[in-house]
């Protein structure tokens, strides 16, 4: 039990992690290829059309793989947050601060998806739709966690703030959610929803789940990569650095 | 513990009250940007009945945070706060009697004043009533989570901005179940359910904001 | 195969413009972001070597006449 | 009574002093020197629990002060480099909002006695905002004067005194440690105290990053 502990504890210093992430990363994005490939082809070459909705339905396959994203990385992000405010060690911080970028990016995507498939369904580009509006307000989160760590200067500082930051928002983004949905139902907003209104066949389901896995991998090599970048940054002075460095030249 | 409390309320309490311009300024704000609205909409009643909720509670939660960054920054600067921290109890009973002073000193004059307001929007009397009382649980909610974003925009660049970013969003919850207990009383729903959703943000708000504000503040020391 | 022609496919049913654009917007931000990275990460390293072989050549510079002095005074 | 072992500070990408270890016991006071930026203050601030030490612990009767929390706090006096004074209110109220806030008895009399003897006679009733710098300071020794907590952690608290109120405060100190008490210091200038026994303690910083410290005894 003891040794497993000091194993992930081992795993969990900069000095370890840095070439593991780096052997790490090639496989994710080769995963990431394959089932992006195989997701878009079943969704975009074999699904059927939708009675309903047209061929505009197809938007799916991108949109609902995007907010899964970005919801889903919030929660590994104020995960990575707990640990590290509770075991105080260095790569949870930075490991936080690697998905807040990926995890904006989704909610944005996920909104302009959203967007796009609204127009031609909606017949507007906005609609105040429960899922949308939530959507916004967890790409809001997502922009005050970033803004709050680039500007505090120290960086055990900005992890500390950051993780309390997330964990707030990870407790209120179910309230949030919950409040803007009651709301909705209150005005009498949209009443076709992205992500019900399509009869999931098996085969579009097939295809969402891959596109799902496929942004996955592209996220875990993203931070993977990004999480190098700020671990060389802050342990410049550190000697695995100096001689990482050191045998490049 | 309620002796702590009450001393941190009434030193706060001392503490504005010796600077009554902070109030005054944060209170005619309020007034201010309500009165502004029917000039942009125009003087239309129904228009502006329909206006006046959202209106409102979104003038009380930029009047708040106009009041939010000087919660703890001037304890801050001074070294006050270095010593309420140091002092032998939880840092967390300390900031929630702040959060209570803050409420009183800039949560309670809005709501004060919201039936006044509220006649300029040509509400009706159940509606004022609503409003009023929305604003009256609803504030306090808002003192506490504003906390939570003082704390960590403590002693940082670009504090006030960086403040509002991280606090509107959270306030969301808020906003809605505020304005919308006045919608639905004026829809003739009722504002039963609204407002006791507003109460549970409030005590959880004031209750449990405190904690996260008070690891904040110590990171803030460090 | 679902589609008769390639024309079907890009025209998807007259909603072309809202699926193709999502299709790009995704795409194009989901390449930029790594190759930002790749970007960012080449810039760091060279600053950091070249703050490292600053530091070096400065350490050489100085430990040089630093001993000889404190010879002297020894 | 209080221990401290290779404590390490690292400001930013600085590391000020590393390897710092010393033991202080009642009746005993700790002279901190060093020059500007040698992380006295900072050294300061770990011994009250409100900076975590790099690597390396603080003991208070033997036990680690993170995991006594509140009750090593009860015990701990911390004058800081501010006067934790608030401009608004009057030397009385600072001095009585302190103690209530401290959770000590104070009573209103204590308290102006505690003024009377820092020099502040007549002015209890003016605000701070218009006391001069040194009052300002003498305001924040005050508390000095009836305070009974086993150790005191005092930054440059000579600051900004004429030579009577740095006798004063000298007298305090002397009071304190004679008590038993403990006090831990930091000043450029050097004062003697009357009772007690002092032990000092240099902060210096090399180029190689490493701390360089001496413990002396006098």
């Amino acid at each position: 039990m003891s040794n497993r502990v000091i194993n992930w504890f081992r795993y969990a210093s900069p000095q370890t992690f840095y070439p593991l992430a780096g052997k790490l990363i090639p496989w994710f994005w080769a995963l990431a290829a394959i089932f992006g490939v195989a997701g878009l082809s079943i969704g975009f070459l074999l699904a059927p059309t939708d009675a309903q909705q047209g061929e505009g339905y197809r938007i799916i396959f991108l949109h609902v793989p995007a907010s899964w994203m970005s919801m889903f990385i919030y929660l590994v992000m104020a995960f990575w947050a707990g640990t590290g405010l509770a075991f105080n060690t260095r790569l949870s911080g930075m490991m936080a601060s690697a998905l807040a970028p990926t995890g904006a990016l989704f909610a944005f995507l996920s909104l302009w998806t959203g967007a796009l498939w609204g127009k031609p369904m909606w017949g507007a580009w906005w609609v105040w739709d429960a899922r949308l509006t939530s959507e916004l307000i967890l790409l809001f989160l997502y922009i005050g966690f970033i803004a709050l760590q680039a500007a505090i200067d120290d960086p055990r500082r900005a992890d500390k703030a950051g993780a309390i930051l997330a964990l707030v928002g990870v407790v209120n983004i179910p309230i949030i959610y919950f409040s803007v949905k009651w709301w909705n139902t209150l005005h009498q907003g949209a009443s076709v929803s992205l992500t019900k209104a399509p009869s999931m066949a098996a085969m579009m389901l097939w295809g969402m789940l891959l596109c799902a896995l496929a942004c996955w991998m592209y996220s875990i090599a993203v931070a993977l990569m990004r999480v190098r970048t700020i671990m060389l940054e802050r342990e410049r002075h550190t000697d695995w650095v100096r001689a990482l460095l050191g045998e490049r030249e | 513990m309620l002796v702590l409390i009450r001393a941190v309320i009434g030193r706060d309490l001392r503490l504005a009250m010796r600077r009554q311009a902070d109030i005054v300024a944060a209170t005619f704000f309020f007034i201010i940007v309500v009165s502004l609205f029917p000039l942009g909409v125009g003087p239309d009643a129904d228009q502006l009945r329909k206006l006046a909720p959202g209106v409102l509670w979104v003038a009380a939660l930029l009047a708040t945070m106009l009041s939010l960054p000087r919660l703890f920054a001037d304890d801050h600067r001074d070294g006050t706060l270095e010593q309420l921290a140091l002092a032998p109890q939880p840092l967390g009973l300390i900031v929630f009697g702040k959060v209570i002073a803050h409420w009183l000193v800039a949560g309670l004059p809005l709501v004060l004043l919201a039936p006044v307001l509220g006649i300029q929007f040509d509400l009706a009397n159940d509606a004022l009533a609503v409003l009023t009382l929305s604003l009256l649980i609803g504030t306090p909610a808002l003192s506490g989570i504003g906390a939570i974003g003082a704390a960590l925009t403590l002693g940082v660049r670009g504090g006030g901005v960086l403040l509002s970013l991280l606090v509107l969003p959270l306030y969301v919850p808020v906003l809605i179940f505020g304005a919308g207990a006045v919608d639905a009383t004026v829809s003739g729903l009722g504002p039963q359910a609204h407002l006791s959703l507003l109460g549970a943000l409030a005590l959880g708000g004031v209750f449990f904001a405190p904690w996260p504000t008070a690891a904040a503040l110590r990171i803030a020391l460090e | 195969m679902h589609w008769n022609s390639l024309g079907d496919f890009l025209a998807m049913g007259n909603h072309g413009l809202y699926v193709w654009g999502s299709v790009a917007v995704m795409a194009l931000l989901m390449v930029a972001e790594p190759m930002l990275l790749r970007r960012g990460r080449k810039k760091l390293v060279a600053r950091l070597k070249r703050q490292l072989r600053a530091e070096r050549s400065e350490a050489r510079a100085a430990s040089e006449p630093l001993t000889t002095t404190r010879r002297s005074h020894g | 009574m209080l221990e401290a072992s290779k404590l390490e500070c690292v400001r930013g990408e600085r590391r000020l002093f590393a390897g710092v270890s010393f033991r202080l016991d009642g009746g005993e006071m700790l002279y901190l020197q060093g020059r500007n930026g040698s992380g006295k203050t900072s050294l300061l601030r770990m011994l009250c629990g409100m900076t975590p030490a790099a690597s390396g612990e603080i003991r208070w009767r033997g036990k680690p002060i993170r995991k006594l929390g509140e009750e090593f706090r009860s015990e701990l006096c911390y004058l800081g480099h501010q006067n934790a004074i608030k401009e608004e209110l009057t030397p009385l109220e600072n001095l009585l909002s302190a103690a209530r806030l401290a959770q000590e008895a104070l009573d209103e009399d204590s308290a102006l006695d505690a003024l009377e003897q820092v020099g502040l006679h007549g002015r209890e009733d003016l605000a701070c905002r218009y006391l001069s710098q040194g009052q300002k300071r003498r305001a924040a020794l005050a508390r000095l004067v009836h305070e009974k907590r086993a150790l005191w952690v005092l930054d440059e608290p000579y600051v900004a005194l004429d030579t009577a109120a740095v006798d004063l405060v000298a007298r305090l100190i002397g009071a304190h440690l004679q008590r038993g008490g403990l006090t831990v210091l930091t000043t450029h200038q050097s004062v003697a105290v009357p009772a007690g026994a002092v032990r000092e303690l240099w902060l210096g910083t090399e180029e190689a990053g490493d701390a360089r410290h001496a413990l002396t005894e006098c």
